[in-house]
């Protein structure tokens, strides 16, 4: 069962991966990217439990924790085009 | 009571990768970002969740459950904030949502201060 | 089975790596190398390399991200003209099919597969590397240091000199990055006024001001009119 | 304009989460994945959250970057310092069995203190860095 789960994962990587290939717009590849983490966070909980070993569960947590300042730079790049302004003094935007 | 456990571990991890998967289509399917948004919230919530609700009953009571919540927890905090943050931004650079030919895109679709059909499509390549 | 799992992410490994090379937008390929950096890290962990799994997602999963969308922010996110070719851009020569170069790496990279036919298989206990130290550290360092995690022991304890000079590196690119970034907003050699509107007389001033000036008084400040955007 | 209340409340509540897992990721190395270099990473990336979200001026407020750069070179002066307490103590640099009574403790010893620098340098690099690209381009820097 933990050998299709992880199948399914994959494949559901494979199709954020496509988006994230295709586009069309950066908001699209984000979104994909920001998927693309998620299932990350997934498949190595399965593949700690396919391989015995659930140590390998504090990646996984580190993943769900920090996933996502990189999606959230992202985001503040393209509202502000700047990383280092306040959120919420939004000048001209 | 191992066969129940078991049975129901199995259970709820097909039925994760089943959201899994059908939120993998729809990021695929969909018509424009707020549709796929859509079909990515699926993969955080049911797909996610059912598969670590699995993985939990897979591994019993113990400090590895106690993890596996942790990542629930962490997952279900930070992906509707990101979801947010992104549909936020798609609308401040200028992407109108997706909408049916003959009906007028409500105020609340809108980014406030920001006439539609405004020429500032940041996002588009 | 697992052995499937591997080949699936390093499929995906090889594809979002063309991928990077092909696209032309930097922003898209800032995206993609996220994902390139999910797809090791899942596959360190595979290999049962966690704690360089471990490293892979603490960098990737934020910072590095955040580091190539600072650079994008000062250098635009758009390659324009094919680079391999400085032409005069008043005169349209057509950018050279690279043949030579793709047969050079073609060449090379088949030299390279060739060598590692010759090479002990993945995890073969009579490969040289297994000979050595490594029985010595997987036996003795449970008693001799006394903590589990055999990483740790060959890293902070047996190899602590190396580590010792990795810190140094990482220190040495802070005091680069320093110098760059701060000595780059001044003028360049050729007299001309890179960014900024602060007129230094030397670049040395701006070395010195590295390390001297505070940088109090920056904060949010008035929009400076870029437009950060990728369109 | 008083918006992005959501990221700026999510903000709050996950730099805490993040920072203390930078501490477990620290300290639990001896027995998992983890140690000092991923826990500088990890410390510094909850500190770009707080100033992606916060503004650089407020980040700078609580971690001032000449507290960065600070840190990035006591990093490598504990982990020297530890090389050469070592060797006044009659041992070999890095030696970090006569830093105890027993050697076994003083690997100990010897391991969390150099990861400890290694932390602190990472962080302090990061974090300078981070500061020095966000600075960029700005007009008041």
């Amino acid at each position: 069962m933990l050998t299709v789960t992880s199948i399914a994962i994959l494949l559901t990587m494979l199709m954020a991966l496509i988006r994230a290939l295709l586009g069309p717009t950066v908001y699209d590849r984000v979104l994909a990217v920001n998927m693309f983490g998620t299932k990350t966070v997934l498949i190595i909980a399965v593949l700690g439990f396919l391989a015995g070993r659930p140590d390998f569960l504090d990646l996984a947590i580190l993943y769900a924790l920090i996933n996502f300042i990189g999606t959230l730079a992202v985001l503040k790049f393209f509202e502000y085009g700047d990383l280092g302004r306040r959120l919420d003094s939004k000048g001209d935007a | 009571m191992e066969l129940a456990a078991a049975i129901l571990s199995g259970a709820l991890l097909l039925g994760g990768s089943f959201f899994a998967l059908v939120g993998g289509i729809g990021i695929l399917r969909m018509p424009d970002l707020f549709t796929r948004l859509h079909a990515a919230g699926i993969t955080d919530t049911m797909g996610a969740g059912l598969i670590l609700a699995g993985l939990m009953v897979h591994a019993g009571v113990s400090l590895v459950t106690v993890k596996l919540l942790m990542i629930l927890g962490f997952l279900w905090f930070s992906s509707p904030v990101s979801t947010h943050a992104l549909a936020r931004a798609t609308l401040a650079g200028g992407q109108e949502p997706f909408w049916a030919e003959d009906l007028e895109i409500p105020e609340t679709a809108r980014i406030p201060g920001r006439p539609s059909g405004e020429s500032g499509r940041k996002g588009e390549e | 089975m697992e052995i499937l799992i591997d080949f699936a992410l390093l499929a995906f490994l090889g594809a979002t790596a063309l991928a990077v090379v092909r696209v032309r937008n930097l922003f898209a390929a800032v995206m993609l190398t996220g994902i390139y950096s999910f797809l090791s890290a899942s596959l360190f962990t595979v290999m049962d390399a966690v704690d360089v799994a471990f490293t892979e997602a603490a960098v990737g999963a934020g910072f590095s991200t955040v580091l190539m969308l600072a650079t994008l922010a000062l250098v635009g996110s758009r390659v324009t003209e094919p680079q391999f070719r400085i032409i005069d851009v008043s005169v349209k020569v057509p950018p050279k099919r690279p043949v030579f170069p793709l047969f050079v790496v073609i060449l090379t990279g088949a030299i390279l597969v060739y060598g590692t036919l010759d090479m002990p298989a993945f995890g073969d206990p009579t490969n040289p590397i297994h000979q050595h130290v490594a029985p010595h550290y997987l036996e003795e360092s449970g008693h001799e240091i006394g903590i589990p995690n055999v990483v740790t022991s060959v890293l902070a304890s047996y190899r602590g000199y190396d580590t010792m000079g990795e810190t140094t590196v990482v220190f040495t690119a802070a005091v680069g990055v320093m110098i760059l970034l701060s000595a780059m907003r001044r003028r360049d050699r050729f007299g001309e006024e890179a960014w900024g509107d602060e007129r230094v007389e030397t670049l040395d001033i701006g070395f010195v001001d590295a390390f001297g000036s505070e940088m109090e008084g920056q904060g949010e400040g008035e929009d400076t009119g870029r437009e950060g955007g990728a369109g | 304009m008083s918006d992005q209340v959501i990221l700026r409340v999510a903000t709050k509540l996950a730099v805490p989460a993040v920072l203390l897992f930078a501490l477990y990721v620290q300290f639990h190395g001896d027995f998992g994945p983890g140690g000092g270099f991923q826990a500088g990473v990890i410390l510094a990336a909850g500190m770009v959250l707080y100033a992606m979200v916060f503004g650089l001026r407020r980040a700078q407020e609580v971690f001032p970057t000449a507290v960065a750069r600070f840190l990035a070179a006591l990093g490598v002066l504990i982990y020297a310092g530890v090389g050469l307490v070592s060797v006044f103590l009659g041992g070999d640099f890095l030696d970090y069995a006569v830093l105890a009574q027993d050697p076994e403790h003083g690997q100990h010893l010897g391991i969390l203190l150099v990861e400890l620098g290694v932390m602190v340098t990472v962080q302090g690099v990061m974090l300078t860095i981070f500061y020095f690209y966000a600075a960029r381009g700005r007009e008041d820097l």
